[in-house]
């Protein structure tokens, strides 16, 4: 910056960064955002919406309306949820869950365990299509190969490959496992050979220009620059084995929260049946949240300069 | 036709407006108070990023100034209107109307009957020198086409005054060369007032009748400098040694408020100091 | 052009009459308020539906074809560089066109591709590759499908298309139709996503499969229950892509619109509509893929008949390869139905193509 | 050897040498043979020793093969060679030396030889201003600046068969090693097409292009881009996932020339020297447009291409830092002494900055005029209203601006 004439104004440093007119610490700020959001119309108005959807459910259910006796109140549910099972604590009939499938209960974590580790397996799997999208978007001969036979076994619906799952593998896991794997190795690889071919040819240009060699090519443009939509389609990925998950656990599973919602559906136990539904919502969100949590800090360079990932 | 000789003047006293919450308040237009006089090609001109399309957008209507007020011929402006036509720095033709539908667009919406707009844009397309691209879509136009399809949509609607926000950024210098001649030319002919905001200091002298200069953010009047060159100009007038003078004047003006810009921190403005002070301290 | 124009309208109409007459014929005998009970009710609506479908299906053929025809030879074509490339390419005989479209490099490895997995398939058997064998080879599947007893000469499954479809031509449209205004709603009004945006949020990541007990309490008939989880696989994903549209359209084109001196209604109908579709359209194609994977699941729960429960009752009967055509025709159908939403929607939004 | 000291007088370079300073030298020099053929040290080998030649001959090989002739390449008895290892600057210009026939050579550590030349005050520098001049002779014929570009008769056609676009049409022009060539057009007339059949991209269906004597592109041949000619892209190249140090040393790196460590010490002086030190750690996305076209330029530069290739660099940048880049590109040119191919729309930046100037018609491409810059350099901002730039300005304005009105009729739009 030597170079600056010091003419009339003097050339200050490049750091000067531009303060607000008036400086709020760090706390008070995340006090007056909160209050701000408190205060606003659009929070309130969306609360009561949510809660005017959950009475109406509860009235529709306590007036018998038609078709409505099975669909227990959320009421009910919420109750079956956070009350422990009978004993547990105390004898009186008013403070216990009837089905125990709750917080206290231990069915509830089993479930919730078997789906996630089902889910986490079968996830760890699919990620095999990152290297074969990356390698099918390199070579055009490779992509020429498996393409097709790829493209033809992409719609088969990954339910329908429940009997076949269970006819292929012996034992009771393996299956469910492999369906979700199948539904989001297709997912993956598709995203991954998007990525590739989103990234701008100029690179591969550059890159050719500086000398560096097919394999060079591969591993430093091609690789970086389709992680964006490898973090896509793992998050897609994710959702439809969630998806696929639900579907095996319902036909060929033992343990697990779809199996839960038809064992519930079974035994005409709505509040189970609720709760098992909503707890996939929210453990599936969670994991969303969680793979864009980490895609924010790999893609640094996409995160710094203020893109939308 | 023209519209009468006495519109389309804009007065704009102590305007401020301000962004965002009060804990993180940014001002952004801060008591700007000028007269884009009517009949005459007024072109602002400030360092990058300084709220000059803010200001553009407060003229247009789209946002309403947090204080001070804006009055066109006298009276205040509420929204946007079909007085007051606006073109932007990318291109806002409607992608899936064709050229002649996207002209036809300002009759349509006023209820005039679809046979007469439909002429009336036919002959406004052959002005702009659109014949024959009447049914292409605006993706098959090139840059300056697309830019005259523009300018055709909104001259339809006569309308009192022109806001032109950077419409030549993104053209190569040859087609804005053409562009910037070809505004002329439709300005000597019908005389609108015409409020165009570039950053280009060349395009703004060639231009100009009167030449506003920003302040860096935010956003005031600085200087008005009036360009006497003679009308109808052309290309030959960038040559000319009138010309060096108001160029070397505006830089001048212009070099402060960089600096100022650039100790903010904006990082367009690193360019520009350094730009200036390798001119005038390197020369 | 104005034959062209009279042709293809022609054609819409009388596809729309067809469809309707077809759809009537059978329409009387699908909802009854209570079907015939056991599996024959769903299977004696299926064939009767097929039947009402191959007999206005021959009336509709001939004329649509025709129409068809001076639909495409009439259309002029504007001297666009990608149409002149077309034009170009059309002057060189069909026989060099088709050879160098079928016989180049690419296509070539492509078969070559399906051929070596076909080969797998079947040497998986004798060979004992450990997980592959366990799946009847190619050979089997094919031969099952077409002997005497398989599959292609049954009544059954033809009418499982059929009602197959049928369930998800009404889950999706329904989906389309709720859907579309919903999102559009959501993203014009602030306040009104406000309100009920959280319990579209509460049950969106929940997978549709997971409503599907509920929806069997909720529904009356098995039939109802299966369309209700096709429309809410549809529904959530169309509904996002068309907020995602909403916002997506450019600030600067709305406001080039006002000072066009466009009202509110304009606005919505000649910007910000256009602007959605192509997402709407994308929404669509996708919504479309997860209908058919969850019309698959729901039919082999609740339903009694279509291609889904196919595959499932030749699973209980222990007719592995009839599963595999099972499967085989559910992939061919969802391939069909994306590619028909798909080749829609690039019609309904032709500057898309353009550049 | 008998009277070491003797011989050394009689070496041209050491003429006026003191006695005792020759004892010296004597003291530290050995004598070495080389059989027929021997390699003495190779091209990019630094020799830390400088021979005196005392029987036999020695050539450059790869000089000659350049050149085509071996006239004043052939070292008789009492010549020197291996002067870079005396002479600083000498670095890059070593090229394989290699024994004609059996030589015997004294060498002479070039390092020490400076110490003795230092003690020795008076002649001492002498004898080093001549070594400096002996470098500059060197200089003289061996083509220190390579990089001449000269292009036959280039004709591209897109899509032969079908489409039939003709971008550029039986265009020829030499640029001179170490010239600065820009090429004016408006859009479509196929200079971006020239720029990609130079740099490899694309294949030409018409004439040839050498580069130095050697065949670069022609008809059918299909040559891959190299890090000899290197392409700066109109909206900027950077990999955006690779921090600003990491993209200047990915050159280098790549080509396995230098070890990582080597390359970052190498791009962080350059660097310093080119003024943008401070910004290694940054993405490209956080830096200024203005900023990240120097870093390109630095990425090119560090790999020392024979040839840059200039797409329209500064087009998306404003006026001022326009104006800005121009200097700095001049300035990185006179420090390089690279050729440069230019390619632009705007009229007034290719009279200031080039040599050579070519003014292509709309499409089909074809070279309507070579105008040949005599501006003194190096050019200031001054220059732009000067009579003589005024005046080159006058000349060209009228063609480009009928060509400019042309595309403009027609909606060119760029194709390549």
């Amino acid at each position: 910056m030597a170079k600056i004439l010091t003419k009339t104004v003097a050339a200050p440093a490049l750091e000067a960064r531009e303060e607000p007119l008036v400086v709020y610490s760090r706390r008070r700020i995340l006090w007056l955002r909160t209050r701000k959001a408190l205060t606003e119309r659009y929070f309130w108005l969306g609360l009561c919406g949510v809660v005017a959807f959950f009475v109406g459910w509860d009235l529709a259910y306590r007036f018998e309306l038609p078709r409505m006796e099975k669909l227990e109140s959320p009421l009910s549910t919420f109750r079956e949820f956070t009350l422990p099972p009978r004993g547990a604590f105390t004898y009186n009939p008013a403070l216990e869950s009837k089905w125990g499938y709750g917080i206290w209960g231990k069915a509830w974590y089993t479930d919730i365990g078997m789906s996630v580790w089902r889910i986490s397996q079968a996830f760890l799997w699919s990620l095999l299509g990152i290297p074969l999208g990356l390698l099918m978007g390199w070579k055009r001969a490779i992509r020429d190969f498996v393409f097709a036979p790829f493209e033809l076994m992409r719609p088969i619906p990954p339910i329908s490959w429940v009997p076949l799952a269970i006819v292929m593998f012996p034992t009771q896991e393996a299956p469910i496992v492999f369906l979700c794997t199948i539904a989001s190795f297709f997912a993956v690889t598709l995203n991954t050979l998007l990525g590739v071919d989103s990234i701008d040819p100029v690179y591969f240009r550059a890159a050719r220009c500086l000398g560096s060699s097919e394999w060079q090519i591969f591993r430093h443009v091609i690789v970086p620059g389709a992680m964006p939509f490898i973090f896509t389609g793992m998050l897609i990925g994710l959702g439809v084995a969630w998806f696929s998950l639900v579907g095996g656990e319902i036909i060929a599973g033992t343990w697990g929260l779809g199996y839960r919602t038809m064992d519930a559906y079974m035994n005409v136990a709505t509040p189970q049946l609720l709760i098992a539904m909503f707890t996939i919502g929210f453990i599936g969100m969670l994991m969303g949240v969680g793979l864009r949590m980490l895609q924010r800090r790999v893609l640094a360079w996409k995160s710094k300069t203020g893109e939308a990932i | 036709m023209p519209p009468d000789r006495h519109t389309g003047r804009v007065e704009c006293r102590a305007v401020t407006k301000m962004f965002g919450e009060e804990w993180a308040r940014q001002v952004v237009v801060d008591d700007a108070s000028f007269v884009v006089e009517q009949g005459q090609l007024n072109v602002m001109i400030g360092p990058s990023g300084c709220g000059k399309s803010t200001l553009i957008n407060l003229i247009a209507g789209y946002e309403a100034p947090t204080s001070g007020e804006i009055r066109l011929d006298g009276e205040r402006i509420e929204g946007p209107g079909r007085d007051r036509l606006v073109v932007f720095q990318e291109t806002a033709l409607f992608p899936w109307m064709t050229s002649l539908e996207n002209v036809m667009f300002g009759p349509e919406v006023r209820g005039t009957n679809r046979r007469e707009a439909r002429q009336e844009a036919r002959r406004l397309l052959e002005k702009v020198g659109l014949k024959g691209f009447e049914d292409k879509y605006p993706s098959q136009l090139s840059g300056g086409m697309q830019r005259r399809c523009e300018l055709a949509r909104a001259l339809i609607n006569q309308p009192k005054i022109m806001l032109m926000d950077e419409p030549f950024r993104g053209l190569d210098a040859m087609t804005r060369e053409l562009m910037q001649e070809y505004l002329l030319r439709l300005f000597e002919e019908s005389r609108h007032t015409v409020l165009f905001v570039t950053s280009e200091l060349e395009e703004a002298i060639f231009l100009a009748d009167r030449l506003l200069i920003l302040t860096a953010k935010p956003t005031s009047v600085k200087e008005v400098l009036t360009v006497d060159l003679p009308r109808p100009r052309d290309f030959h007038v960038l040559t000319s040694p009138r010309y060096g003078e108001l160029k070397q004047e505006a830089l001048e003006a212009l070099y402060e408020e960089a600096v100022k810009a650039f100790a903010k921190g904006s990082k367009a403005a690193y360019d520009l100091v350094e730009a200036f002070g390798k001119r005038v301290g390197g020369g | 052009m104005r034959a062209a124009g009279a042709a293809k309208w022609a054609c819409i109409l009388w596809t729309l009459v067809c469809a309707g007459l077809g759809f009537f014929r059978f329409f009387d005998t699908t909802f009854p308020l209570n079907p015939p009970p056991g599996v024959h009710g769903e299977l004696h609506i299926a064939l009767q539906a097929m039947r009402a479908y191959r007999f206005w299906g021959a009336i509709w053929l001939a004329p649509a074809v025709g129409l068809l025809v001076v639909w495409r030879m009439k259309r002029e074509v504007d001297e666009d560089p990608a149409v002149l490339r077309t034009k170009a390419e059309r002057r060189r005989p069909l026989a060099t066109r088709v050879r160098k479209a079928v016989l180049n490099v690419h296509t070539l490895r492509s078969a070559l591709g399906v051929l070596a997995v076909l080969v797998v398939w079947q040497v998986a058997e004798p060979l004992g590759i450990p997980i592959v064998n366990r799946i009847p080879p190619f050979s089997e599947v094919v031969v099952r499908f077409f002997d005497d007893r398989g599959l292609f000469w049954r009544d059954k499954y033809w009418a499982g298309w059929v009602i197959s479809l049928f369930r998800i031509f009404s889950g999706f449209v329904l989906a389309l139709i709720i859907g579309v205004p919903q999102g559009l709603a959501w993203g014009i009004s602030r306040t009104w996503k406000a309100a009920s945006f959280p319990v579209f949020e509460i049950f969106r990541p929940i997978p549709p499969l997971a409503f599907l007990p509920a929806a069997i309490y909720l529904m009356p008939t098995a039939e109802l229950s299966i369309i209700l989880v096709i429309f809410l696989g549809a529904y959530f994903t169309i509904v996002l892509n068309t907020i995602n549209g909403v916002y997506n359209v450019d600030k600067s084109m709305q406001r080039a619109a006002l000072s066009l001196g466009a009202k509110r209604g304009d606005i919505f109908w000649k910007v910000v509509f256009p602007g959605t579709l192509p997402s709407i359209i994308t929404g669509a194609t996708v919504g479309m893929g997860i209908t058919w994977m969850v019309l698959v699941a729901a039919e082999m729960i609740a339903g009694r008949s279509g291609i889904g429960f196919l595959t499932w009752e030749s699973y209980t009967a222990g007719d592995i390869p009839q599963v595999v055509v099972g499967m085989a025709s559910m992939g061919v159908g969802g391939a069909i139905c994306s590619a028909i939403i798909w080749r829609l929607g690039n019609n309904l939004t032709p500057w898309r193509r353009l550049f | 050897m008998t009277d070491l000291p003797g011989f050394l007088a009689t070496v041209e370079i050491f003429k006026d040498l003191g006695r005792e300073t020759l004892e010296r030298i004597a003291g530290i020099c050995e004598e070495k043979r080389f059989a027929k053929g021997a390699i003495v040290y190779r091209t990019g080998e630094v020799p830390d020793s400088l021979y005196i030649l005392t029987r036999g001959a020695v050539s450059h090989p790869s000089l000659i093969e350049a050149r085509g002739s071996t006239d004043g390449l052939v070292r008789t008895p009492g010549e020197l060679f291996g002067i870079a290892a005396v002479v600083e600057e000498m670095k890059r210009r070593v090229f394989t030396v290699e024994c004609l026939e059996e030589t015997v050579a004294c060498a002479v550590n070039g390092a020490r030889l400076r110490e003795i030349l230092k003690m020795d005050p008076s002649t001492g520098y002498i004898v080093m201003q001549r070594f400096a001049g002996l470098m500059a002779k060197v200089e003289g014929f061996v083509p220190a600046r390579g990089g001449g570009l000269s292009i036959r008769h280039a004709g591209k056609i897109y899509d032969p068969e079908g489409v039939h676009v003709v971008a550029v049409e039986d265009c020829s022009f030499d640029v001179a090693p170490g010239g600065l060539c820009v090429v004016v057009g408006p859009s479509g007339c196929g200079k971006t097409t020239l720029l990609n059949t130079i740099a490899g991209f694309d294949t030409l269906t018409a004439g040839e292009i050498y580069l130095d004597g050697r065949l670069i592109a022609a008809p059918g041949r299909d040559l891959k881009p190299g890090p000899d000619r290197i392409v700066v892209f109109q909206h900027g190249a950077l990999f955006p996932w690779k921090t600003v140090l990491d993209n200047i040393t990915f050159g280098p790196v790549v080509q396995r020339k230098m070890s990582r460590k080597e390359a970052e010490t190498e791009a962080r002086t350059l660097m310093v020297k080119v003024g943008i030190a401070g910004i290694e750690s940054q993405y490209p996305g956080e830096i200024s447009s203005g900023m990240r076209r120097r870093v390109e330029i630095v990425r090119a530069l560090i790999n020392d291409p024979m040839i840059l290739l200039l797409d329209e660099p500064f087009r998306a940048l404003d006026a001022l830092t326009k104006s800005v880049m121009h200097e700095y590109l001049l300035e990185l040119y006179d420090l390089s002494h690279k050729t440069v191919f230019f390619i632009t729309h705007d009229l007034e930046e290719a009279i200031f900055l080039a040599d050579l100037v070519v003014v292509m018609t709309t499409r089909p491409g074809r070279v309507k005029k070579l105008i040949a810059v005599d501006l003194p350099r190096p050019r200031t901002y001054r220059l732009l209203s000067s009579k003589r730039f005024l005046e080159l300005k006058q000349e060209t304005i009228e063609g480009v601006h009928e060509e400019a009105l042309k595309a403009f009729e027609a909606g060119e739009r760029e194709l390549a």
